[in-house]
């Protein structure tokens, strides 16, 4: 919990009822599929945003949609970190866990640090539970956990009783546990009620039981934590230093879906959204579906290279044209995106990338697509790529990309990744009418019009059907430079070749100078990308912290990559690209820059934890940062 | 079609783009390219409203010898590329053309998906039961044993029915005419461009290089009155160069009599709106040389397009909830204020 | 069917894997593995024989749980990966197993280009009407206007219907059942895997968590007498709780008629075997609420399959030219020598 | 003409008929594509080749299948190289053009040697053909062909003279003007005329007619060099000192199809050849077609994903699995692909790259697949990579592919390009007995079985459906190390890549190490990979001829790279890449070697001349070479 150390629990020993203040706690909420936590995780994070703490979540659902109850497949965990101070992950590891059963209990004992705290609802601790879970004994019996303060609370018990009073059946009482622990939860953080119990009321606004039992639940927990004398210390962690503004929790796909609908409002288009479902990027799809308002036409393709297809027909039609996908939908995608080049159409993919190869870890996070999106395609056929940082900053990346398609009048690829899509952040809601329109230009003028020829950003005119006098043909077959006509002259493709890179090139002009965390010049540059940005950038500060000289530079813009990035990795003695693959970015930054790139790779279909960049660092520089 | 009244009229040249049409001389495409330019004039089609979208495949390249908007894909996905724009913009009259392999061997499914959402496109399918642009194998309709490059031994593969896939796949309107016949691709045309929702035309077409003369049966004029009957609505099946010949059903299967013997009042009377598709598909089913090949329209029926569904359920939600405000958008879910000192 | 006497015979049992089945409480894929691996014991099918091949979705973990070969493939390509195994081992025995999304949406082409080919494979597709798996969006065969998430206001896809593709894809074999139907599932079963050439099997299948109950009307006690009828060769259409109802022609429209007035002759005879698949087609669009909808085989003709052909040629090639030599080979077409000293 | 300097011609000089000779020469035919210069050129080559010369051949098909008569777009050509000497290309530039109409010399002459012969057939230069082949002028009239010999030749009129006896009609006996040509061209070379006569009378032997109009015109053709006082001299190139054997002339299509029939022989299986046509692949397809004597089962997919799909199940079911495609049709491969890389069976993929990107310049050759190849899938998806280097090699290079493929459980791509693949050289005819066979071993123990355990190689069992016992499940799905069950565990993902990764990596102990020509070390390395092969060595060669410090470094593996090349590459001041792309082999040298790699890129949809490399070279190295 933060920088504060932890008290080693005694069994026996009797708890004293002191409130104690952190600077950061990370929770996490475990329990069967069933059991409702993603709601109450929700919640917590609601009321400490609301609180004014900052918060990082992320939720870790099973891949089975149903799998056997009470089975480790089936356990479902939502983890919330809050603080006081200003936070980019969910925490490397927990503080709190709230196991709702023994499957939870052995699927995440491993994350609690050391002398954390473990809440465990001991009335599943039964033999046919424990054998679910794959326990020969009971953990509640032994000294595996002896080194973790361990509260066993019979939650289903107090929950059935606290709610008896509605009348409500055992099964639908016994659905209201998990607010019964939101409630212990809220109490051992010092954290009003209010928020849940309106947000209850309003829920279960049809089914008063229902919102009674819950409400009841919730006070119980509540209410035992104050009275059950079982607990040593109370923790507060005091509202952070946030910008002020409005707020709101977004996942990294709301986050991409507000964004694409913003940069269509902001060219005053319609938004063209054509995909097909895949894990992690079919919320996109969803939350797109119920903003028709907006004027977004939603097209559930019957395949991925159907979705691209029509997203280059709607581009040709003149429509903000979109898509998403993950990693094979990704694949299927890149010969019609070629299409997309070669025809020099405005147009934005958004790659939710997971763990591969094939499908590999379809539920899982990974960014092996780099290369994939900068090199994967037939033929010479460069796109602009740019990777999303946090959850929200999917919402600006995603307006980044359409206003860079539009302007250069190309593809443009955003890389998002399970960890963002799923994670979620306070996002600080701007204010629509301060947001840079995107500019649109269709020509008109049939005496001055030529399908190929070029603006000042090496951009050719976006003509649309439907306006007299400029009918021409666009097409897969190399074009003549300027006429657009079907040209097999020799010059006049190496000519287009150039062109089409030049252009891609020029988006340069639009990428500010790589920033530089840290130093500007010594020992070690840590450079990342993509959602990595959360766990390193929190390892940099811990490492700068104590004392240690390294900087940090985070890229947004994977292709082309920003101006002064070589004059940068030059000022360092050594540079650590981190990325969850086996070295993409590596390869080609060194092919680039000739730097010799260390890598740290990770591909386990799980984020960096802030303790792997830390390690690292220390190999690197010698010695144990203090 | 989006005709205006204010503009002055189109000839059939205005049609024409200044590309020089490069298919074999005997080609089938000629043909039709020159009928498609027909027609849009006689409709008061507008260039700018019209857009053509092809695959690739010999029969693909027709978008640039139309002075209209094109485009010329990739192989097999023009039904979707023409999807996404027609939803970018209704307004336009949007043409796929395609052939046997581009659309129903690479693009089969995207045809299938097409059809069944209704989705405001004609389709012509021009096939000559062949790869033409790859120098000739056989393709998805190419008759089983057809002996080409890739099947020295002839191919192995059955072939399909397009007006059978398209019947399968809940289509709305679909006809069948060749090339050569001028008058009879104009008239389903015609009915192709009129028809709301998706149009699929099959146009039997002649590659003179790699499978010349595969429908000289339905094109010579001494064989021709016998080897086809043209479906009117709500007219008797009858056929033969003296039209003596009509179909009629025994038990559940058509069957060819003389006209002598039997009356016309007995024979189908095709029914080109019949709700069910059954008897459409009956008639998809009567192949040469067995029976007479039914040209025509199989079916023209009213159903809900995709485009209308799409723009309707958008215009249902701004009546309901207005239209969309950004402001708003970024307010829904929780929300929570930070003040200036950090505390909510 | 690859089955062979030396062996001892299989049980049911012996065709469970040792892996954890994990699909929902209430899914109907449970029933459809149980029966399965009943049919295959009776069968007397071998474990080492028999390959079942799965794209991606809830349906498509299939395979994990069959303790025969099994191959979990990627979304869609399940036929073609199949037709794979089934070129380079005719002797195998395939089965394809897949689902409304993975078989009609991004695999439709594969299934059309499989059926047409009748290669012999066995395809069960599991039709839930909904993508399972990526958790509840709506399928190719979602009924318009069903709200999932990906159309909150309803699908605006009109869906298609597996077995009328399939029979306007050429199919030689199709069936219909429903999950919990486990006599007929097994009936359809053993009819499928005795078909030579592609058997198509589509199985009304609840998905208990995103479309529950969507096939109630076929599998309540109460309803599915007058709701389903069930097809056998030779035999009427008769349908009706008490048995008491069933359909004739009036004149190409099918008609529900009281077995009280009308006789079971005047009734549709059943004719699996009908060259003419239009009457199977006729058939497959008697669609509920309108009409009971038909259960069991609609169609089951011969046709050689690709595998014969395929072999067929080879073994015609060898007979004529040999069995291939690799020097022969090398040394068709012009050749020239060249001598120690350089010149020929 | 080799190294031998042409003789400037003027205009009314009395022609001197001595016989010269020369190192080599370079021929094209060029006329309509209904003239039938494919065939004469056809021709030509076997009667060179039979004569003893070493040679090489490029055929350029017009774009259209059949363009209107008489234009640019109908033209056909076919170019041959024949030499006294080892030779690797076509030739940059043609000695001796015959253009048998307007539209052929218009397409052509600007590849003639300044000083070359250009015999026209004077009876097609009418208004009607000029003005197809937008000529203003007639050229035969201006002075525009002033820098070469031509000569006009009344070929129609002498051809249809020649063949009157034969009774045929004024078409077909017109058909014959190429063999007239042919026959001029012999004499001109000094060739004898049998090789083609038996070959006229055993292709026409059922039209006794045609086949004596053929021979009629071939003679009158010979005999009108002869007899016509016309040509100044005659050439002559000796036979070349090649490797004694039995040679046959192969396009690099056709040694792929007789590769893979060998490797599958070799390795006692059947071959698989799933595939959809594709230009420049087809022909792979249709010779495979017709080899089914070997147990070669070849499925014309409906697509690609579908032919590859295929693949990937043959290869489980045990056969040689192997597909053939281009560009775009290799993007929509991928996915199913990456299945194969999971799954780790063998397979082979042979893509000839033509020019990108999308639908590109697709008759046209180009090297830009290489990213596509090596990194271009989802996931972290390695695959061994090997290019064909000239068309002969092609052969060789699937053996391999199919040999590695075996050995280490693996798809590997194959690389060809439209150059090689209709490019054609002797290939020196092999003894099948000697040819090492294809090991391969599959397990039938079911007590020892495990799927995903791993033998010296790295690669897994090939254990095949029908093995009684050993019945497995593979799939998609990350699996687990050893038993192959699905696995979600993080530690097994990242683990099960690096295995993967190892198991390519492994393929270097059956690559031997790169060698070098020229110098071991220096001022200059050029590398090179795949169809320029030719190109390159010929300019190394006569760079280092004329005295340059230069050496030549030709990839044959792309992934992974030979052990030493690092060491190689670190010998030289400077690296210089050739390639028919905008450098994309350039980039992973400089990634993976550090070193300041420049490069020589021509996206021009035509191979590199062997003058474009070495002025690069002089560029490089100042000066120029004498
Ligand atoms: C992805 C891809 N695969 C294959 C091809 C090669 N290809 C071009 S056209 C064609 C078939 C054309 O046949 P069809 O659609 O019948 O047209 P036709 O030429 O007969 O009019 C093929 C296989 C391609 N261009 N792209
Ligand atoms: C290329 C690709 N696109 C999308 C997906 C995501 N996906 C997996 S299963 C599925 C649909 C499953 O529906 P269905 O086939 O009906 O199976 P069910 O789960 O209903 O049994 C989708 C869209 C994927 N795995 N791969
Ligand atoms: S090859 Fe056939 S289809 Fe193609 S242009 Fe020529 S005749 Fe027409
Ligand atoms: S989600 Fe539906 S189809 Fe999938 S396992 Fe559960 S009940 Fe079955
Ligand atoms: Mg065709
Ligand atoms: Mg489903």
């Amino acid at each position: 919990m933060g920088t504060a150390t932890t008290n080693k629990h005694q069994a026996g020993q009797k708890p004293a009822k002191h409130i104690e203040e952190r600077l950061q706690a990370a929770v996490r909420f475990a329990g069967d599929s069933g059991d409702g936590m993603q709601l109450v995780g929700g919640q917590f994070t609601a009321t400490s945003a609301v609180f004014g703490n900052d918060v990082a979540t992320f939720p870790d659902y099973p891949a089975e949609i149903r799998a056997p109850i009470g089975t480790l497949a089936g356990v479902s965990g939502f983890q919330i970190n809050f603080a006081s101070r200003h936070i980019y992950t969910p925490g490397d590891r927990v503080d709190v866990l709230v196991a709702m059963n023994p499957a939870a209990l052995k699927a995440n004992i491993r994350d609690v640090v050391e002398g954390g705290i473990v809440i465990v609802n001991s009335d599943e601790f039964d033999a046919g539970n424990l054998q679910r879970a794959q326990y020969s004994t009971n953990p509640l019996e032994t000294d595996e956990l002896s080194r973790y303060q361990v509260y066993k609370v019979p939650i289903t018990q107090q929950t059935l009783a606290a709610v008896k009073e509605t009348g409500l059946g055992p099964r639908d009482a016994g659905r209201c546990k998990n607010f019964y622990a939101l409630g212990l939860l809220y109490w051992l953080f010092d954290r009003p009620l209010d928020p849940t119990l309106s947000w209850v009321n309003g829920k279960f606004a049809r089914v008063p039981a229902v919102a009674n039992a819950n409400k009841l639940a919730l006070e119980a927990g509540y209410a035992f934590g104050e009275t059950a004398e079982m607990f040593a210390v109370r923790y507060q962690i005091r509202p952070a230093e946030l910008q002020p503004g409005t707020y709101r929790n977004l996942t990294g796909n709301q986050a991409t879906a507000i964004g694409l609908v913003t940069a269509a409002q902001l060219a005053g288009k319609p938004l063209f959204y054509g995909s097909y479902p895949i894990t992690p990027a079919s919320e996109i799809l969803h939350d797109l579906s119920s903003y028709k308002n907006f004027d977004v036409r939603v097209f559930q393709a019957e395949d991925e290279i159907a979705a691209m297809a029509a997203v280059v027909g709607a581009a040709y039609a003149g429509a903000i044209a979109t898509t998403g996908t993950s990693g094979p939908g990704m694949a299927l995608k890149q010969e019609a995106l070629g299409l997309g080049v070669m025809t020099e159409l405005p147009m934005v993919i958004v790659n939710v990338q997971r763990g591969g190869p094939s499908t590999g870890l379809p539920t899982k996070t990974e960014q092996a697509d780099l290369w994939q999106a900068v090199l994967g395609r037939n033929g010479e056929c460069p796109v602009p790529v740019l990777a999303a940082q946090s959850p929200a900053d999917c919402f600006w990346s995603a307006i980044e990309a359409v206003r860079v398609a539009v302007k250069y009048m190309t593809p443009v690829i955003l890389l998002s990744d399970g960890y963002l899509a799923n994670g979620s952040e306070p996002w600080r809601v701007p204010d629509p009418d301060r947001l840079p329109k995107i500019e649109v230009r269709h020509p008109t003028d049939p005496a001055t019009f030529q399908p190929y020829a070029r603006d000042e950003h090496g951009a050719r005119p976006w003509a649309l059907p439907g306006t007299p006098g400029l009918e021409h043909r666009v097409g897969g077959l190399e074009k003549a430079d300027i006429t657009g006509d079907v040209c097999y002259v020799p010059e006049n493709h190496h000519r287009m070749t150039e062109l089409r890179a030049q252009k891609v090139a020029n988006v340069l002009r639009d990428i500010p100078d790589q920033e530089v965390y840290g130093d500007p010049s010594g020992e070690l540059l840590v450079v990342s990308w993509g959602g990595t940005f959360g766990a390193v950038r929190t390892a940099i500060e811990q490492a700068r912290e104590a004392g240690r000289s390294v900087a940090h530079v985070h890229m947004r813009w994977l292709n082309p990559m920003p101006r002064n990035l070589g004059e940068i990795l030059s000022r360092f003695r050594r540079v650590l690209v981190c990325e969850l693959n086996m070295g993409q970015l590596q390869l080609l930054l060194r092919g680039r820059y000739l730097v010799d790139a260390l890598g740290l790779h990770k591909v386990q279909g799980r984020p960096f934890m802030v303790s792997d960049i830390l390690s690292r660092i220390d190999e690197l520089m010698g010695g144990r940062a203090s | 079609m989006s005709a205006s009244a204010d503009k002055p009229e189109l000839t059939a040249k205005d049609f024409r783009s200044d590309q020089q049409v490069k298919w074999c001389p005997g080609c089938g495409d000629h043909s039709v390219l020159v009928q498609v330019q027909k027609v849009l004039a006689a409709l008061g089609a507008r260039r700018e409203q019209t857009v053509f979208v092809s695959g690739i495949g010999c029969s693909s390249r027709f978008p640039y010898y139309m002075a209209t908007y094109g485009f010329h894909s990739i192989h097999g996905r023009a039904p979707a590329i023409a999807t996404g724009v027609k939803c970018a913009n209704p307004d336009l009259d949007v043409w796929v053309v395609t052939g046997d392999g581009d659309a129903l061997s690479i693009g089969g499914n995207h045809i299938l998906h097409t059809i069944r959402r209704n989705i405001g496109l004609k389709i012509i399918l021009l096939n000559n039961r062949i790869y033409g642009l790859t120098k000739g194998q056989y393709s998805p309709t190419s008759e089983f044993g057809t002996r080409t490059k890739s099947s020295p031994m002839g191919s192995i593969d059955h072939p399909i029915h397009p007006v059978s896939i398209a019947i399968g796949s809940e289509i709305t309107f679909v006809a069948r005419t060749v090339d050569v016949d001028v008058q009879h691709v104009q008239y389903v045309l015609r009915r192709a461009a009129a028809h709301k929702g998706t149009a699929f035309v099959e146009i039997y077409q002649n590659c003179q290089v790699y499978n010349a003369n595969a429908y000289g049966w339905a094109t010579d004029r001494e064989t021709k009155g016998d080897n086809v009957v043209y479906l009117e609505h709500g007219k008797p099946l009858i056929f033969g160069k003296d039209r003596d010949k009509g179909i009629r059903l025994n038990g559940d299967v058509p069957e060819i009599v003389n006209l002598n013997q039997v009356s016309p009042d007995d024979l189908i009377i095709h029914d080109e709106k019949a709700a069910d598709p059954s008897m459409a598909f009956r008639l998809a089913r009567m192949l040469h040389p067995e029976y007479p090949e039914p040209l025509g329209v199989f079916r023209a029926v009213e159903k809900p397009t995709y485009e209308e569904l799409l723009m309707g359920q958008i215009e249902a939600e701004r009546a309901k909830r207005g239209p969309g405000r950004l402001e708003k958008l970024f307010r829904s879910g929780d929300i929570w204020e930070v003040a200036e000192t950090g505390a909510a």
